[in-house]
């Protein structure tokens, strides 16, 4: 094999803010003073915050050797499975931090905001036509938030129709916000097992749908990376028994453009911006996490919503049958600027092909690796596929020491451990913005470390050796929790 | 297509050893009446220079500051943000990565997280801070479930005076669990009527905010008192952080968990998001928490480093069993603010702090000396109540068309005060400014 | 010792850019197309450069790898003597790349230039405040032009004399610009030793100054850090004779506010605004170095010049006498920005504060370090100070050694072998915008290198070993130059 | 004040260790009469956010492209910028070190200069190209001395169709030297006129641009023969580096010596600076080159890696027998240009230049239509010079108030040619914007 991408360079060590800086020292500029100082009742003042004292050099360099500790998609490729770390085009930043935009304060009134207010008319509407949903709210701020939302617009929606159900249907396969969601609402998850092809049967559902039962939140494709061939007929046997069906949307990335969720059986669904739409992950957010619905849940909406009036924007209030607020104002404005950018920068044709390309990526990945790592369901997957570390246990290989010895080599290490469903799963995403080279070079480290898992495993057991630091204690940091210096 | 890096031939030699003949074919499992075979209707794809005209374009639709001098805070406000700072947050090995589930390639991010919840938990006097929440509404409403969960009791009492649009969020986070909110109402002096707290029984939490939503500062510590003689868990709020560089903290006055919003802290207003949800508690609640934490901890030869920790609380381990939902936060707002609270410092936010009041204090003393009341007067820091004769309407527009927008009307928020006008003045306001919002007032 | 600075981790191998990339693709948005394609005559077009073809994301990912294998004053320490490695605030960045200045033609009507060109007239005003000398030009785009300007005006000047004259002091401790910029207008440099103390003395220059001599070029603070005592002496003497003295102004952040060029008998100077005025150094430039001369001086000036007029703004070229033209514009105006910037960000002040603070910080690690490392002269010194490796010597250990050791240490190593006139020169310029915590750092560092140079010599032999590469063969990179690939 | 981090108490521990009472006595060296003891007359400091309003007034009184249609090139041509590169450029271990002297901790650069110096050499037809030179025209000064030296003759023939600032500064650099500059006049068709050569000796080098400043494109291959004939070095100029994406490169026209201006290789206009001076040679004159070249080699461990090299010809090593004087050069322009070549690409230069060339040959027909003179016939590719009517000054200004900048006029430059303008259209401007200024002048 060629040249390892991963290598080792210097790098700075830096202690914690507090450990660093002088009293007396100012690291921001203080505004010029031109009116009196004015007293405050003493006994409304406090000390202050035991804050340190940098200089701009010091915060500077602070964040400047931090930053070098890590790892970004900027970095290189980052597969982590069902989080779709695809490259985040630098000119929606630019646009994000328009002075009009990054300056705007959501309470001005309306007729200083129609930019804004345009924009986020308009990026609803490309969601409706991309989801084929009828209707959507910008409000969530991210998947989960918009899981919530959707739930909330499930939970009003039997409100209305006067009787509550106690029950939602979750797939075994779903992933951890779902059945927290619900459960949020005051739903019950009920499991359903996926079946030996790792997707729902019908037979599955029928047999536990009710009319106390909510609806059923799917993934779609699932996390398995598997589009979920029966939604259809799963979503006939949940409407016929008076239920919803919520689509968890955070896997579109696999079909744009090929599957429109309204059009197969989708009552709600949210869509995630950080994922599908190219906006930055962040170090874990912001996100955003649009909800889209059909027509008969429109009146639940969350408030207030962008509509036009003759050409002209305006926040309407009056939806007697809204849920209200999911967030303080409209959601993740900055966050909803790149990802409408993205869409404009695309196209409707470049959105099918970045579908197109990742599902074409994930198979690549799946049919190149599946003699060296276990597959579990040997099908063609949509956008990311699963194998396990079944082939390794021989060696006392896990999942984690091959995750950790990708990182030497240069690569964020795919989503581990998840679908539960999968004993020791390796969850690889590689999304459409990798090229076959990238993804070639992927291929050939992972065959190398399963190489060295036969001939050398302790290499595995003691990886990572490149990073700053080796192996984390995690166990000690959960027992005695350490969460502030 | 710059973000499509493949070839033909790369496309048809992969397609090859995936073995289908062409891109649709990889779509075989999707069954064919879920396929959608139309082309979407959109835009037609524009280059980046298109984009470029278009986005200025909308901005240029947008009337902001510094142009416009906007004397509106009311959960949203205009600070300056340091060069370096907004540099720094560039550094796309931060904005690129995601949550630092690998804790070794993702130390920066890390470190940066434990120093966020740090600073915060000074800044609030708490003992434990979490990693970030949505915004200052959903940090409140996750606070008050997390009471809940806490008591094991159904009902809170929530200040009327705590921000209008936060109460809306926890309205609808309750509405399908059957928990109970009380409004407490408010005191001519602008200040939360807490009377009302001895006749109720069961609480959870009572919640306050400080400086409340007409910008007076609330007696914390004595509602504290209140509250802990009911059993109930004192829930702190708040939408302006930057307060606390001159008031008490919500710690020192005795709160058991605090939830608001961190936008202040080097997060541009962006029309209200994304912003900072900010939540902390003793740590005798920590395993309550909603959300991420990062702890300290050691590798294998010792080194010091970070991970997230406390992850059985969170919904990815225990599901429909964990203390939230709550996944992708806004780990880049948090680091912002750490960033912001770093270049500050200790002694810059309290002279930062100063400056807000005393600004502020000003517009309201000139104010006065137009003859406009002042509708509360208890002490306020960089937000009051003001209140302009009727037909003020008129003067509103007027002003807006010399680039003033003067203060929020509250009569969309509290009926009652309908010719009432909240007016908040930080540090980007000059005296200039404030002085010709004077002389138009009046003319 | 506490923790050393340096460490290592993670960092990414990066191939050569044409060894990436597929033809093909794009990493460029091609702008729309609104006209008719036309043809060229066949005779006159190529073939198109042979460049490869990569995305966005290829090109992302090489520029942010190649980025970790560099140090910057960002990252930490830079004691580069001589090359005032100050902190660049990041707010100049900011002014720099407004639209108006970064958009800005310079042959545009000076109706539509007024900014532009106001900030030129007031920065040129600073410096000639700064200075003490009477009218500078911006043209120079560095130091080096800013000499051979300064050479190019001593020239005109004496050409109007009616006599020119064919050599040229420089002292032994000049820059090897100096001599350089000289020759390049035809003098020759007639070198000059500087005494026991470091300095020139007045009998050196009063022996070798004569007619035929148009003048000196004195480096104040010059190369050793040390004050030229005796330039009001020294400049009466070439004065005397008929020559100009030169002021190599690239020290000049030792004295802002403290000396005064002008009222010691310079009578042309240059400036380093990427030294004193705190513009980054970019890996090597873009610089800017500005030329202030004495009235009698100024009609040699480069033009045009900027002129004000009735509150407007002119570009006058009607200066018969000037040398002409030295660059094709106006000099680095989006580094003058930055310069500007930082005047106006630090006032009087706080320049003079600089400049006693890196006078400060330069004799705190002279006192500090003087034990450790031998110290030719010592006297006070003013920015830097100048070390030397002759108690090393024993060791086997020479400057080289320690430079590279201290890159393991997190450290950029300080200027080495130069000035000339010292054996083994370390040259170490902390700069004021170091705080004392990194400077004892520093000093630290280099005390603990010492000490390995005795106990473990060949740890400094083979160092650095924390960088991406060990010790380079520069020997075969001159012998066999591949300059391109 | 954020750039000075010492503390009072600092400052006092430090004067003791160096032995002075105060800060004032630091410069006990300097002799009294050579202090200043007044304090320095400059503006008051700003805060950062004076700063800002400050800056922003002054760039807010320019006139600037996209809201100004500027038809001027001449030397400074508007191209767009991808984000991408901006972002990149902007990195601070880029933007923060220093020339590379210590490779080890500098690979960044060193490997960013190579491939730049790769790239130049295969965009110029060369073997090897220098790692910057401040702008075109030093540059070219640089080639001519250049060409002196290697010849050791004392005399260049220059085309008057060098840019004439250009031209400007050649004669500067001269001016002291006792060499000759002869100047090639022009012919009817915007060409060189090189029959005068046949009747020169002892020429060092003739040089001419291609494009030239009219924006003809010069017959390179047969001047290249001449000058050959003569003994002569071929220097090849340009202000327009884009133009080599369609036209043959001069190096392939066999150009000696290339000496020309990169700033439109993704470097922003900025007034004019600071610019990009490329320079490149024959691998057979490579040790004559002045300025800073990057070499590849190997580390201890037979690791690639790259360093300065043929250090031998510089400064630093030889004083005044060096090649230059150069030192800080423009590093980070060339830095700025090998991402920009690098994201445009081979096939995106190419379409790019055709894109630039078709556009300005759009303009041209249409002017042509509008009954105006092309005064050059040769071909172009996206400048030319048009003659407009006598008393066109004033539609010029009635342009500039619709934001029009109509050309160049060629008056101070050529008097012969005072109401010829040289008008520019790369792929910033639109057809609207061509169909625009025709309406214009015509009207
Ligand atoms: C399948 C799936 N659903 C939901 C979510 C939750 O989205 P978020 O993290 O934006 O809340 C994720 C995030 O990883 C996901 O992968
Ligand atoms: C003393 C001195 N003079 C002159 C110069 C040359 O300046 P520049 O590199 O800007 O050409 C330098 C640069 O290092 C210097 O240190």
């Amino acid at each position: 094999m060629k040249q390892s991408l991963g290598t080792t360079g210097l790098i700075l060590n830096e202690p914690l803010l507090w450990e660093k800086g002088k009293r007396g020292r100012y690291g921001f500029s203080i505004p010029r003073r031109d009116v009196e100082p004015c007293s405050l009742d003493e006994g409304l003042t406090g000390e202050g915050p035991d804050f340190p004292d940098l200089s701009e050099v010091d915060v500077v360099r602070h964040y400047t050797r931090l930053s070098q500790w890590n790892f970004g998609v900027d970095t290189g490729m980052y597969p982590l499975g069902s989080c779709t770390m695809k490259y985040s085009p630098k000119t929606n930043e630019k646009q994000a931090s328009l002075p009009g935009f990054s300056g705007a304060h959501p309470l001005a009134p309306t007729g200083l905001s129609q930019g804004a207010l345009k924009m986020m008319f308009e990026f609803g509407k490309y969601l409706d036509e991309i989801t084929g949903m009828d209707a959507t709210t910008l409000q969530p701020a991210a998947g989960a938030h918009g899981e919530l939302t959707g739930m909330l617009i499930i939970y009003a929606f039997h409100k209305k129709q006067g009787m509550q159900r106690s029950k939602i249907i979750v797939p075994d396969t779903a992933h951890g916000t779902n059945p927290a969601s619900a459960a949020l609402c005051g739903y019950r998850p009920v499991p359903v097992a996926s079946n030996e092809q790792g997707i729902l049967s019908v037979e599955a559902i029928a047999e536990i749908m009710d009319e106390d039962t909510a609806g059923i939140m799917v993934t779609n494709p699932n996390t398995l990376g598997l589009f979920e061939e029966n939604i259809q007929k799963i979503a006939e046997i949940v409407h016929s028994k008076g239920g919803l069906v919520y689509c968890d949307g955070a896997n579109l990335n696999a079909v744009m453009g090929v599957v429109k969720m309204g059009d197969i059986g989708i009552d709600v669904m949210q869509l995630n911006l950080h994922k599908t739409f190219s906006t930055p992950h962040g170090g874990g957010g912001p996100g955003s996490g649009p909800v889209s619905v059909k027509k008969h849940l429109e009146p639940f909406l969350p408030v207030p919503r962008v509509v036009e009036e003759n050409g002209r924007y305006i926040l309407a209030e009056d939806y007697p049958e809204s849920i209200g607020k999911v967030s303080a104002f409209y959601g993740a404005f900055g966050v909803i600027i790149k990802a409408y950018s993205y869409i404009l920068s695309m196209g409707a044709e470049n959105l099918k092909k970045a579908s197109q390309l990742a599902v074409l990526n994930a198979n690549y990945v799946k049919e190149m690796l599946k003699g060296t790592l276990h597959l579990p369901y040997d099908r063609p997957c949509m956008h990311e596929c699963v194998f396990s570390d079944e082939n390794q246990a021989a060696q006392k290989i896990a999942t984690i020491d091959m995750a950790k010895r990708l990182m030497d080599y240069g690569f964020h290490p795919p989503t581990i451990y998840f679908p539960l469903v999968v004993h020791g799963a390796i969850m690889v995403e590689p999304t459409e913005t990798e090229s076959k080279d990238d993804i070639d070079q992927f291929i050939e480290a992972f065959k190398a470390i399963v190489g060295e898992a036969k001939e050398d495993p302790d290499i595995l057991h003691e990886a990572p050796k490149s990073c700053k630091v080796t192996r984390l204690d995690e166990v000690t940091a959960a027992r005695k929790p350490c969460l502030a210096g | 297509m710059l973000y499509l890096p493949h070839t033909d031939e790369e496309i048809a030699s992969m397609l090859q050893v995936v073995g289908v003949e062409n891109l649709d074919n990889l779509f075989s499992t999707v069954p064919e009446d879920c396929r959608f075979r139309g082309d979407l209707e959109l835009p037609e794809a524009l280059s980046e220079w298109e984009l470029n005209d278009h986005m200025a374009s909308l901005s240029d639709n947008m009337a902001v500051s510094p142009e416009y001098k906007v004397f509106v805070g009311a959960g949203s406000y205009e600070h300056f943000i340091p060069a370096s700072a907004s540099y720094l947050l560039s550094r796309s090995e931060f904005v690129t990565s995601y949550t630092p589930y690998q804790p070794e390639m993702s130390q920066g991010t890390l470190q940066a997280i434990y120093e966020y919840q740090t600073l915060a938990a000074r800044l609030l006097g708490m003992e434990v801070a979490t990693a970030s929440h949505y915004d200052g509404s959903t940090a409140l409403a996750e606070a008050l479930l997390m009471a809940i969960r806490i008591s094991k009791r159904k009902k809170v009492a929530v200040s009327s005076l705590i921000h209008p649009l936060y109460r809306q969020v926890i309205q609808t986070y309750f509405e399908p669990t059957g928990y109970e909110v009380v409004e407490l109402p408010y005191l001519d002096n602008g200040l939360t009527d807490v009377t009302g707290l001895d006749g109720m029984d069961d609480l959870a939490a009572v919640a306050i905010q400080s400086p409340n939503f007409f910008g007076c500062i609330e007696n914390l510590q004595a509602i504290g008192h209140k509250a802990h003689e009911k059993n109930a868990l004192f829930v702190a709020s708040f939408t302006e952080a930057l307060a606390y560089g001159l008031l008490k903290s919500p710690g020192s006055q005795g709160a058991d968990i605090v939830g608001g919003e961190g936008q202040s802290l080097g997060i541009p207003r962006s029309f209200g998001g994304p912003a900072l949800g900010m939540l902390a508690s003793t740590r005798k609640h920590m395993r309550s928490l909603p959300g991420r934490l990062v702890g300290k901890t050691k590798d294998l030869d010792g080194k010091r480093g970070f991970v997230l920790t406390l992850a059985t609380r969170e919904q990815h381990i225990r599901r429909e069993k964990a203390t939230s939902n709550i996944c992708t936060n806004n780990s880049l707002c948090a680091l912002a603010a750490a960033m912001y609270m770093a270049s500050v410092g200790g002694t810059g936010i309290r002279e930062l702090a100063r400056l807000n009041h005393d600004k502020s204090e000003y517009l309201k003393m000139e104010l006065k000396k137009a003859g406009f009341t002042i509708t509360f007067d208890s002490p306020t820091f960089n937000e009051f109540v003001v209140e302009f004769p009727s037909g003020f309407e008129a003067t509103y527009k007027r002003l807006l068309e010399k680039k003033i927008v003067a203060g929020l009307s509250l009569a969309p928020y509290y009926p009652e005060l309908s010719s009432h006008y909240l007016l908040c003045v930080t540090e980007t306001r000059s005296k200039d400014d404030m002085d010709a919002l004077i002389r138009e007032v009046k003319s």
